[in-house]
């Protein structure tokens, strides 16, 4: 059990998240794919803290918190964002907000 | 997944509070059409319990008809039969044995009582009071039932008012468990109103609830209690002033705001005048037969004419109106039905408020299916 | 208000009280345990008709003439007569088939008033519920007929009533049969005087 | 094989047991992860991600961040999860399995290609590295008292701006998501 | 073997314990049999208790309507459960057509598995702490947000119109009564220094002048934090004035509409389970847990303490709910959000006051105003608008 494999996984995860945003046509699909993103990159963080010399630094373990925080924040804006889209268009389909393609 | 996308916007949808809901007083129905919790559109069905009332009453003769009253309003059967014996007065021309009038109002009045009883049990058991209130309400209910029954014979189906007076006399010490009963009856309401009337959470679902002016119960024909819950003082007792109810002193109560909370306290207020009408009444019953013995029941024939007969049941102006053509049978036999009427107003209350609230402001307008469908 | 969440307050202790009524106060709790307590009927308590029969054997103590009055006024017309005939095909005055359907009927008692030889009455027994629907449901005589002493166990008052208008119609009857016998008897000898005294005696 | 397999297994149980408590909520996380990547209902999808969380979080109480691992699954479990299925259902309710919703032409072959790309050059890097080779140290936890000393300690100003950057977020999409009523 | 029935539980598990390692058997199992011998009893005292309720509320409801309640199966009613619990199992278990039956199929899984993992943090005797683990009170909160996910699975599973409408209600309500609830259970946790629930416990130890315990509920501010959880417990659980989403007189089952046979017993096992775990938090948190309210009461054992005022708990939220009459979904949301959320923070000050005023009389007195100022302005506030006496009946001759 070493640090490898937690941070191939962290990378694999991390890997399903982009591969969600970038190919999924759906906006809370690519919101989806976002928390898994972040989801990834707090695994590493702990993956660090737990195979660092001294534990009793807690730099990763805050920062992870910290980032938690955040990307509750930023889920709810964006996701109010989205339910402001589809009421201007009628639709959450990424292609049809369009508008200032010109 | 299919969501039932309703005509206007696709945001609405389509439910409809079936005639199989727990809280819908009977058989009713309504498509209730909704933008989230807020009803945009209310459409009533009902006629599920039409029972032809007043056909079967044409095809029968004038005391066949009296059993039938007792099924219109079930909560309320000697009321009906009043109003119906009123009529039929009026229309031959009939006095009313003397005993007999006291017999009516005393009665009558108990039957409001046992209404507006019912109907704060009903109120809380919409709200999800899990029927405490109502059973303490059928807990007096009973009683007053059980009166019924030694005088009538049954609980619900009295068919015990005839033409000119009624059926049979008090049986002994009838009237001295009345008494009991109705000295006993102000403490119950104390606590009822202790359980009710100062709840926060009831306060909050009834104050502000579906309003309504006095020019616009009026003008929607509304009668009774809910009429005089938005302000109007209309009460047939005090002004047809049938029976003998000139001779009792008593108030009317009425409301100043016309919201579901009114319509509730007003019930409540009229169920305390009903006590002391109660208390003068049996006070002064007077000896004597209890039916006017010149009144024919069977083969009974009443020159041709048309009558209208109202009094104020609990739930509102009851009426007959009918016609006769000089047979044994009644050429029309009308039924003014005052839960139908207080009806009409159900979808403007409706629109604009919470679903939760459609079920509280049907509570409030108290209808009874046997009387809208007939 | 002073105090915002009093008026909640004061109901839960109407709910305690009951509460704690309900083991203390006997009178509170009005259940009856159904089959064990059976409900005490009122005196003027009906449930469905049944005809009376005096003395002991149904059939001829039956005080139905079959007039079919309670036929015509029952407002369901749930009641079926049908007369009975001797050999030689004339009516007599009792009915071969009298069902009531209670099914049907409404307990009204309607055909208790209108009947003129109080020969209906209204039963107190409830427990009438069966398994088949058209068979069990529609009594027949045999099941309508019903002694006059078990009328007097169910409605005291009201059955000895019946018995006193009874007795006094057939004194009656009885008064003007001696009259009229009395007049046949000593028709020559006292016609002339005594049919002016019968005349008034009888309006 | 299998008898060492039993021989290694009964000689430090607890370490054995310590390590699959690892694995085991890992695989789960992948499957999960995967699965909602490529679920064409949005609302499976959106239950499997809440599914994603919670692995995510007994991965953390594994690793001996409990505090962290509780504060996962209160947050994402409770709260994104339930805004992410809201906004599903608020904004898509009808079409939901119908379409395959992936980008028009050929751009979501070209997004896969481009995660799978980076996907390799991470492992690459990972499996290079001679840092990421180190055994896994003696079982340390994080007591909450340390981290709440922490916390209010040195982290205390970054704590004051999380708070700060939650209330805007939260007026934020109240504001924005509530129907302009006239 | 049994020294004092205080400790006889444990006693008897390390007897047992010792008996299986005289047979030879090794550590780690050992270790693991602990376990689920400690897994097995809690289940099982919680699924009886969750049996015995199932009666009880129906004969302490009935009895408050001046009823006799189910008395018909086994000596009053006892057996009751069991007449339920082969109805529930023999009824037939239909998934609409068209639910989507994935999800119908595993919403009682998800809602009964936070319920019973709830348990294992709770002490339910002097050193009977089943998981010691020090943020138990932050693990309660965090394994409790599973039971929104598994509403919303309910409720969209059966494919139903009421069932979406009482799911999306159930969990507005949830979140919005999460927050005064996870407040007022760290008042607590401030003041005893500590998020695990054996630490809060003995931090209500000890008894002011002689006899008045020490509990959290009977100082100003804790009786107001202990409120504001009781009445989010009761919307938590999903109970009386707050049993919006079954709303039956409204959307007939809510999320519960399309469930039948074994799920609905699943359901209804997995709302009194959680029901329990809230109410022994409760009694964790501001009644002193398996403390004794007298001194000389020690006699009997902690874990009937603990029992007991669990079930007397339990009976207040019956006694409740047979009372109160339902709330609006808005007033519901208006209720948690505008009066709660501010009380709470204001417990939360005058904890913070109450500690650091040395806790003498004066601490109370500054708490209680702390606490007492808020309540009356927002409660005037909230309820100005239906005040009683203003509403005047006009009676006329």
């Amino acid at each position: 059990m070493t640090l490898q494999i937690l941070l191939a996984i962290s990378a694999i995860l991390f890997a399903f998240g982009l591969a969600a945003a970038l190919s999924r046509s759906n906006a809370i699909m690519i919101v989806i794919g976002i928390e898994l993103m972040l989801g990834a990159a707090n695994l590493n963080f702990i993956a660090f803290w737990r195979f660092s010399e001294n534990p009793s630094d807690l730099a990763g373990i805050l920062f992870v918190i910290f980032s938690i925080g955040v990307a509750a924040a930023e889920a709810a804006v964006g996701l109010a964002i989205i339910i402001l889209v589809h009421r201007r268009i009628r639709s959450v389909e990424v292609d049809d907000a369009s508008n200032l393609k010109g | 997944m299919s969501f039932l996308p309703s005509l206007e916007s696709p945001q609405t949808i389509d439910v409809s509070l079936g005639p199989q809901h727990p809280s819908t007083h009977g058989v009713f129905r309504m498509n209730v059409t909704l933008d989230g919790e807020t009803v945009t559109r209310l459409q009533p069905v009902f006629g599920y319990l039409h029972r032809n009332h007043e056909k079967i009453a044409e095809g029968n003769s004038w005391l066949a008809a009296m059993p039938y009253t007792d099924r219109l309003d079930y909560i309320c059967p000697l009321t009906n039969n009043w109003a119906y014996a009123l009529a039929v007065e009026k229309l031959a021309g009939i006095e009313v044995a003397e005993r007999a009038e006291f017999i009516r109002v005393i009665t009558a009045e108990l039957t409001r009582l046992q209404n507006h009883v019912a109907f704060l049990g009903f109120v809380l058991g919409d709200m999800g009071a899990w029927g405490t209130a109502l059973m303490y309400a059928f807990r007096e209910r009973e009683k007053i039932l059980d009166l019924f029954e030694s005088l009538t014979g049954a609980r619900m189906m009295c068919n015990y008012m005839r033409f000119g007076g009624c059926r049979c006399d008090l049986p002994p010490g009838w009237l001295d468990t009345t008494r009991k009963l109705v000295d006993g009856f102000p403490k119950f309401l104390d606590e009822m109103e202790a359980l009710l009337t100062g709840n926060e959470i009831l306060l909050a679902r009834l104050q502000g609830v579906a309003p309504m002016t006095a020019d616009r119960a009026i003008n929607g024909g509304m009668s009774g209690p809910v009429l005089r819950a938005a302000g109007v003082d209309y009460d047939i007792r005090k002004v047809d002033n049938y029976g003998i109810y000139n001779r009792f002193k008593f108030r009317v109560p009425r409301g100043t705001v016309g919201d579901c909370y009114d319509r509730f306290m007003i019930r409540v207020l009229e169920a305390r005048e009903s006590v002391g009408i109660l208390k003068q009444a049996i006070a002064v019953i007077p000896e004597g037969p209890v039916v006017n013995p010149k009144a024919k029941q069977r083969g009974f024939r009443p020159p041709a004419g048309e009558a209208y007969g109202r009094i104020e049941g609990p739930k509102g102006e009851l009426g007959f109106y009918l016609i006769a053509d000089g047979s044994d049978k009644p050429y029309r036999f009308r039924i003014r039905p005052p839960s139908l009427i207080n009806l009409t107003l159900l979808e403007e209350l409706c629109v604009g408020t919470k679903i939760a609230d459609v079920m509280v402001i049907l509570g409030s307008i108290d209808i009874v299916l046997g009387e809208v469908d007939r | 208000m002073i105090f915002p969440g009093s008026g909640i307050l004061k109901g839960l202790a109407v709910t305690a009280r009951n509460f704690a009524g309900s083991y203390v106060e006997k009178d509170r709790l009005t259940t009856e345990q159904y089959p064990e307590e059976r409900p005490k009927l009122p005196e003027a308590a009906r449930s469905f008709p049944f005809l009376v029969y005096d003395g002991d054997n149904p059939e001829t103590g039956m005080r139905c003439v079959s007039c079919k009055i309670c036929e015509k006024e029952c407002p369901p017309q749930c009641i079926y007569i049908i007369q009975d005939r001797d050999e030689a095909g004339k009516a007599i005055k009792r009915p071969k088939v009298f069902d009531i359907d209670i099914s049907v009927c409404m307990s009204c008692q309607i055909c208790v008033e209108v009947c003129p030889f109080e020969s209906i009455r209204m039963d107190q027994d409830y427990e009438l519920s069966s398994f088949d629907r058209f068979g069990s449901l529609i009594l027949d005589k045999p099941k309508l007929l019903k002694s006059n002493s078990y009328y007097h166990s169910i409605h005291p008052t009201e059955a000895a009533e019946t018995d006193g208008r009874i007795e006094a119609d057939r004194l009656k009857k009885e008064a003007a049969a001696a009259a009229k016998a009395a007049k046949a008897a000593a028709p020559s000898v006292v016609s002339a005087s005594s049919s002016s005294s019968q005349q008034e005696g009888k309006p | 094989m299998v008898t060492d397999f039993l021989k290694t297994c009964c000689a430090d149980p607890m370490k054995l047991i310590g390590e699959w408590f690892v694995i085991l909520p890992a695989l789960v996380l992948l499957l999960a992860a995967a699965a909602a990547v490529v679920m064409r209902n949005l609302i499976h999808a959106a239950l499997l991600l809440t599914l994603s969380f919670i692995a995510l979080g007994i991965v953390f109480i594994a690793l001996g961040a409990e505090f962290v691992g509780f504060v996962q699954l209160l947050v994402y479990v409770g709260a994104v999860a339930m805004v992410i299925v809201f906004s599903i259902l608020l904004t898509k309710p009808d079409q939901l399995t119908k379409s395959r919703n992936l980008l028009s032409g050929f751009a979501p072959a070209a997004g896969v290609a481009v995660a799978f790309t980076a996907l390799a050059a991470l492992l690459g890097f990972i499996f290079s590295s001679p840092l990421a080779k180190k055994p896994m140290p003696a079982p340390a936890s994080a007591p909450v008292a340390a981290i709440g000393e922490a916390l209010m300690g040195d982290y205390v100003i970054a704590l004051i701006v999380l708070g700060i950057l939650l209330t805007a977020a939260l007026v934020g999409a109240a504001v924005i998501a509530m129907e302009d009523k006239p | 073997m049994i020294s004092s029935l205080e400790s006889a539980p444990i006693d008897v598990l390390h007897w047992f314990l010792g008996l299986l390692g005289s047979f030879g058997v090794p550590a780690w199992i050992l270790a693991i049999i602990s376990a689920l011998i400690i897994i097995g009893t809690i289940i099982g005292v919680f699924l009886s208790l969750f049996a015995l309720t199932s009666v009880m509320e129906r004969k302490i409801l009935a009895r408050v309507q001046n009823r006799y309640g189910p008395n018909r199966a086994g000596p009053f009613g006892l057996f009751q459960p069991i007449a339920d619990g082969i109805k529930m199992i023999t009824k037939e278990d239909l998934v609409p057509r068209t639910a989507d039956w994935i999800v119908h199929f595993l919403a009682p899984v998800v809602m009964m598995v936070p319920a019973l993992l709830v348990l294992a943090i709770i002490p339910y005797g002097r050193d009977m702490v089943p998981a010691e683990l020090d943020a138990g009170i932050l693990y309660f909160f965090a394994v409790g947000a599973g039971t929104e996910v598994a509403v919303f699975m309910a409720g969209w599973g059966s494919n139903n119109k009421y069932s979406v409408l009482g799911a999306m209600r159930a969990i507005a309500q949830m979140i919005s009564y999460e927050l005064p609830l996870v407040i007022s259970a760290i008042v607590t946790a401030m003041i005893s220094g500590s998020l695990s629930p054996s630490a809060i416990v003995s931090a209500q130890g000890g008894f002011a002048f002689g006899f008045v315990p020490q509990w959290f509920a009977l100082t100003p501010w804790g009786f107001t934090a202990g409120l504001i959880f009781y009445i989010c417990a009761l919307a938590e659980s999903n109970r009386s004035p707050f049993d919006l989403p079954e709303g039956e007189s409204e959307l007939v089952a809510g999320h519960l509409t399309e469930y039948s046979g074994f799920k609905y017993a699943t359901f209804f096992m997995a709302e009194y389970v959680g029901m329990f775990a809230i109410c022994g938090m409760f009694v964790t948190l501001f009644l002193g847990g398996w403390q004794a309210p007298l001194p000389f009461l020690d006699i009997i054992p902690s874990w009937c303490w603990f029992l007991g005022k669990v079930c007397f708990v339990a009976f207040t939220m019956i006694w409740v709910r047979a009372t109160l009459p339902r709330l609006r979904i808005d007033h519901l949301l208006a209720f948690a959000w505008k009066f709660l959320l501010p009380m709470s923070f204001a417990a939360f000050l005058s904890a913070a006051c109450w500690h650091y005023a040395g806790r003498g009389p004066l601490a109370w007195i500054l708490s209680l105003a702390i606490v007492g100022i808020p309540y009356l302005l927002l409660g005037n506030a909230f309820t100005n608008r239906f005040s009683v006496s203003r509403r005047t009946y006009l009676f006329s001759e």
